[in-house]
């Protein structure tokens, strides 16, 4: 369900200077923008892959959904929902191409979807039965960052790879407002800049880092925040799937063309708690959420395809199936993941011999037949 | 920044009474009476403000004290730490939050090569009175780098105090002598044992127990486990299975990890004439190590086994599916007083 | 010595708004520039008040000359020289007032000799008879930080504090252009940003950071990385003491009038080595130097002074027998530097009591005494 | 990054002989070698192109390979190391030069969190064959930052190993078995020993003597001395003293400190009966703890006296002037020595 890549003409790169607006193809209330020097870049996007991106988007809440309530029926440990990020995350991932890479953080189940990994595999970390899920050069998506802004520079390195390559594809990463203040985030911008590899730092600022308002960590924009590094930087719409679209696929065609990084921040809204742990009412209004309720991604691309005859209810039934099939198999994948044998706690910590570790493992091992004799 | 009037808790007119209460708790009213004693005490952390925490230790206390006295702070280890290295310097007395032990690394330079050093570096003229707070160990079923025990960097930094409670009370006491300290502390909170319920006396003297000091919290005759943090609950679970097995454990809770109090320690050695260590970190190259050798070295005579260890293994931490095997339980510890016993 | 300190009006102050060019109020041949909007902040500056900075300048140069020698005949363990900053450093120091607060690196011997300190004391580092040569409280200038970009953080944190206080005084950090690479850089500026603290970051931009050249930290300039931040940040000619003067001079005025943080790029150049252990023929070019000596901060402020006819040989000479008579003093005091007793080893690690470091104390100096009895 | 053709050096005609030279132009040899057999292999860090690094360990690397194989990086450690996170997942090989042993902190966390658990978050599915070359010790009258010795915290840190040569031909030998390693390494350098020089066979197979292997320096029959890096000479000095008043010190060259070769120390051990240990690093919680700890135990009825450290001291690294005081030399090491067989 890949979107097709469009070439972006040379002349399109060059005429990058940062857009000072913020770039927004889909109105709120659903209807295409005007005057938006973005609209060439998604000219491809017919009714079809129109319709395959609100799917994309709905499965992709549907799985966020099934992983909440299997998290409430403790069936795993903890969970951090997408909800209302579901156009930030599956616009950009659906602009990559198979040989690009994308680095994220926790919350990025999305991008994960779309890279073609297996929802089961991505709760397998969060039941708690191993610390990763999923092989990350199989789907070029790296397993997901905890550490906040760590990935940022994984993911320059490996751009710094590319470029020793030279090799013509992209890194992506991902992370969140709060993660701006990070250190490692700036540093990420210093050298990719410094290096002029193809990465591109996609940052969800969805206004709240746990209880701090994106506020707190800056008084600029974050787009703001990269031109300092000489970083072309832009700002969209982050629940317009269009307009984030098209602000990626800019993105990665600079990168392709050996033009360096570029920072993009999609302005959204995490309409969930920060994970199934936390109480937003602690620390902010019903009416902000209301606010941004308003501005689900969803229903804004949903309200598009009505007013432009794309969606009937077969259509919507057909999603709606879909979902429902992809969350009946979570559950059933997840509730049937086997748990890690206990020998697995000593394996892959080194590639090579470790006489402590084996003698640990030997020792332990003995133990417990021990104990389960006795017992 | 808002100028908030602080509504301050008048604690001075309440009776001296004891009352039961969980170690998290206990913790913010320590910090509650911290930042009523001293007006140069400021607390600064993630989260920490209308949250409260993640784990409610500074609930109420921004509500309270304004957000001038309590201070959400950018999402930035390195640069909470370092800032609080300046607020010192400018005469206050900031108690950083790190939300969870992993979070702790991105602020190790700050720690190590700053709030460790200043005071050697300026010979004294500077003081540098950071408390540190750090939750951390395992046990909570949580994703990775949410359950580390990094203790043994700290302790092997000179300049640093390090210290952690085990229990309601502890936890009272040893918050407030950390924070007048005018050392830095790195103070570990053993963040399964937050729930457990204990009985602080708010009014207790602070000076009844130094803060370097080790408790003998159960007497034995026939082995010393020394443990700390959330292990010496575990440890006390230990000693009533041996005492029903007719062994007998004396479990000393270190409380400080640096200074360590071998005189206590090693004055129960000297009775016992057998050491087991237990914490969760990994053994190699672990505290336990420290305790060992400086023991061994101290009762060579006294001793009638090798000191033995019980720890996590050379391995990071694992999956939550995985930390069963990976944590110190009862059995395990009793398995090494075992082997101590029948060598 | 101290400048006087010029009141910015208010309407000054709201008037900032980041000047695009470089800041510069003496052209490289020593004429007053027209135009540049920042005169008035410099119109107090009399003859005798540039006397004064020419006298710092020249006797500060000395130091570091004298230094040098010292290093050089095995006298000093290693010396960083300031040679080509004396401008961006004396400028801004003297915009300071006593209860302002400044931290620096490890080559602001300039900084540290208009804050009162005494150049053997500064020496006495480098010397390693301690680490650190005077008490911070006693001039209101921290000891040199020695780890890159760490300095930053804590002036942020000291002027939180001067916020808490409601005190109208600033922090003014001192870093390098290598510097603002580091983690603890970015994140004193968004720290600085979001509580909106009397700091002013200045950033001496040298061109080198050992044998690294400033773009390869960047690409943009140092003063947009402050932008980035929202914080207002402006270029300045670093080796203008004018320039510096008027620029730090403004951005303390917002600073006392809780405006929150500036960022001053001063454009200068290390004219010497690294420190003595360097040797820049490895990477740099010899033309790029002679560049760079044309526009020697000295010779620009002295070309002025006999432009206006403000210097004549009598002042040459009354300033040439000043810095001689502080570099004999300079030279005289480091050689009489007392060296540490064995014990000063175990002093001040920490304020309490502590039985581990005591018993190891008691030990080695035991030890010490039965070595002097055995030999 | 502007494209350099690579002038290769062509070591493989060369005929397999051995040289003498100085422990930094053994490893510069060795990092030309590493280069030349892997193209993956690429060098990182600050000041190693042109100025060939502060310690000229790179000196001509970029010459040679271009600056696409030896990189300068902005001055940031953490961003450093976690570039060289990122090169690893793309199929490099890097190798990354901390300046100085006090600037490692920055990159502790991407080190502590990302660099060692790699793997094992990802169970085995992708590789860290990162190199992270640490210049390390006192001895050379530096400022301060520029005398530390991290090891122990590394060490503690499952998922790295820790080596560190104590001469030329090691350096050589271990600085490519690191790199050909697909475990991430953590390489100390003994910098005051970057001037010593030794016989170098340049084409020594790599696999004649393990990575993690110890080695016995000198045989002895008293006593095991077991040092390693810098204090592997300060210990063959005190044996030579030693050999002078009638004491015969066994010395053993660790090599590797995590793992420790066990097998190696604990067979001297139980040959003379007694060990000292030495660092330069403080003693409390220092790796010395481990070895003692870990030896006494496995040793415990072998040992005719308890294990003793000989360390800094629990203080930061003081001023250069003092640093005597705080550097184990060959006296501190005999009376040590003395103590143990006179206890
Ligand atoms: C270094 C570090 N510090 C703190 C945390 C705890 N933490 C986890 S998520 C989070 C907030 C992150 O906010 P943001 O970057 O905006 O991402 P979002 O959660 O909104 O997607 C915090 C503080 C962490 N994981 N890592
Ligand atoms: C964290 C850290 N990394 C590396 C170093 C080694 N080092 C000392 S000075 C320096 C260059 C600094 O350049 P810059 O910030 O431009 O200041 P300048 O020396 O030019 O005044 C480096 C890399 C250090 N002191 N601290
Ligand atoms: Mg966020
Ligand atoms: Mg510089």
């Amino acid at each position: 369900m890949a979107i097709a890549q469009l070439q972006v003409p040379a002349d399109r790169l060059t005429a990058w200077a940062g857009y000072d607006g913020l770039v927004q193809l889909i109105s709120v209330d659903g209807q295409r923008t005007v005057g938006c020097p973005y609209w060439d870049l998604v000219a491809d996007v017919d009714a079809l892959q129109l319709r395959d991106l609100y799917r994309d988007m709905a499965i992709v809440r549907r799985i966020d959904a099934e992983a909440m309530a299997l998290q409430r029926q403790g069936e795993l440990a903890l969970w951090a929902p997408l909800l209302g990020q579901e156009a930030a995350q599956v616009g950009s991932a659906r602009a990559l191409r198979p040989d690009d890479f994308a680095f994220t953080s926790y919350r990025e189940h999305g991008v994960a979807y779309c890279r073609g990994v297996d929802p089961v595999a991505m709760l397998r970390m969060w039941r708690g039965n191993g610390l990763s899920g999923w092989d990350p050069a199989a789907y070029n998506i790296a397993t997901p960052a905890i550490i906040v802004g760590s990935q940022a520079l994984h993911a320059t390195g490996y751009a710094l790879g590319i470029t020793l390559d030279d090799a013509h594809s992209a890194a992506l990463a991902y992370f969140g407002d709060g993660a701006t203040s990070e250190g490692d985030i700036s540093e990420a911008l210093g050298f990719a800049s410094s290096f002029g590899v193809p990465v591109v730092f996609f940052c969800q600022n969805n206004q709240w880092a746990i209880s701090e308002p994106v506020r707190l960590q800056s008084h600029a924009t974050i787009a703001q925040r990269g031109q300092g590094y000489g970083i072309p930087s832009v700002q969209v719409d982050g629940n317009d799937v269009l307009a984030v679209l098209a602000a990626t696929r800019l993105a990665l065609a600079r990168a392709y063309a050996g033009q360096g990084p570029t920072l993009i921040e999609a302005v959204t809204y995490r309409m969930g708690p920060h994970t199934t742990s936390d109480d937003p009412t602690r620390y902010r209004s019903h009416a902000e959420e209301e606010e941004w309720r308003a501005k689900d991604p969803l229903v804004r691309l949903r309200a598009l395809l009505h007013n432009e005859g794309l969606a009937d209810d077969e259509f919507e039934q057909e999603v709606a199936a879909a979902a429902g099939d992809t969350a009946t198999a979570l559950r059933l994948g997840v509730l049937d993941l086997p748990n890690p044998a206990s020998d697995a706690l000593f394996e892959h910590v080194y590639a090579g011999a470790h006489p402590l570790l084996d003698a640990e493992r030997d020792a332990y091992l003995a133990y417990l037949a021990e104990s389960d004799e006795v017992s | 920044m808002a100028v908030d009037t602080p509504a301050h808790t008048d604690t001075a007119t309440a009776a001296a009474t004891t009352s039961t209460m969980t170690l998290g708790k206990a913790l913010n009213a320590g910090l509650r009476q911290a930042l009523d004693d001293d007006p140069k005490v400021v607390l600064m952390g993630e989260d920490i403000g209308k949250l409260g925490g993640v784990f409610r230790v500074t609930e109420g206390l921004q509500e309270d004290f304004g957000d001038r006295r309590v201070i959400d702070t950018p999402l930035a280890e390195s640069g909470m730490v370092g800032t609080a290295v300046g607020l010192a310097m400018r005469g206050y007395r900031p108690v950083c939050e790190i939300q969870f032990d992993g979070f702790v690394y991105p602020a190790f330079d700050q720690i190590v090569s700053q709030v460790a050093k200043f005071r050697y570096r300026n010979e004294g003229r500077v003081a540098m009175p950071v408390t540190i707070r750090v939750p951390y160990g395992g046990g909570i079923g949580a994703v990775e780098h949410h359950s580390e025990s990094p203790e043994a960097y700290f302790a092997h930094t000179a300049g640093l105090r390090v210290v952690t409670p085990s229990n309601a009370a502890d936890a009272h006491r040893m918050i407030r002598q950390s924070i007048a300290s005018d050392d830095p502390v790195i103070f570990f909170e053993p963040k399964r044992r937050y729930w457990e319920k204990g009985d602080v006396d708010e009014h207790a003297p602070l000076d009844d127990m130094p803060l370097h000091r080790a408790r003998v919290v159960t007497e034995g005759t026939d082995i010393t486990v020394v443990a700390y943090g959330p292990m010496v609950a575990t440890s006390l679970e230990a000693a009533g299975i041996g005492a029903e097995e007719g062994v007998s454990l004396e479990v000393v809770d270190l409380r400080s990890l640096s200074p360590i109090d071998f005189e206590t320690l090693e004055a129960s050695v000297r009775k016992t004439g057998r050491l087991v260590v237990v914490h969760e970190a990994p053994v190699f190259g672990g505290l336990g190590a420290e305790i060992a050798a400086r023991v061994t070295e101290q009762c060579f005579y006294s001793l009638e086994s090798p000191v033995r260890r019980v720890g996590g293994f050379a391995t990071p931490y694992p999956a939550a599916k995985l930390e069963r095997h990976f944590l110190p339980d009862a059995d395990r510890i009793l398995h090494e007083v075992d082997r101590c016993l029948q060598p």
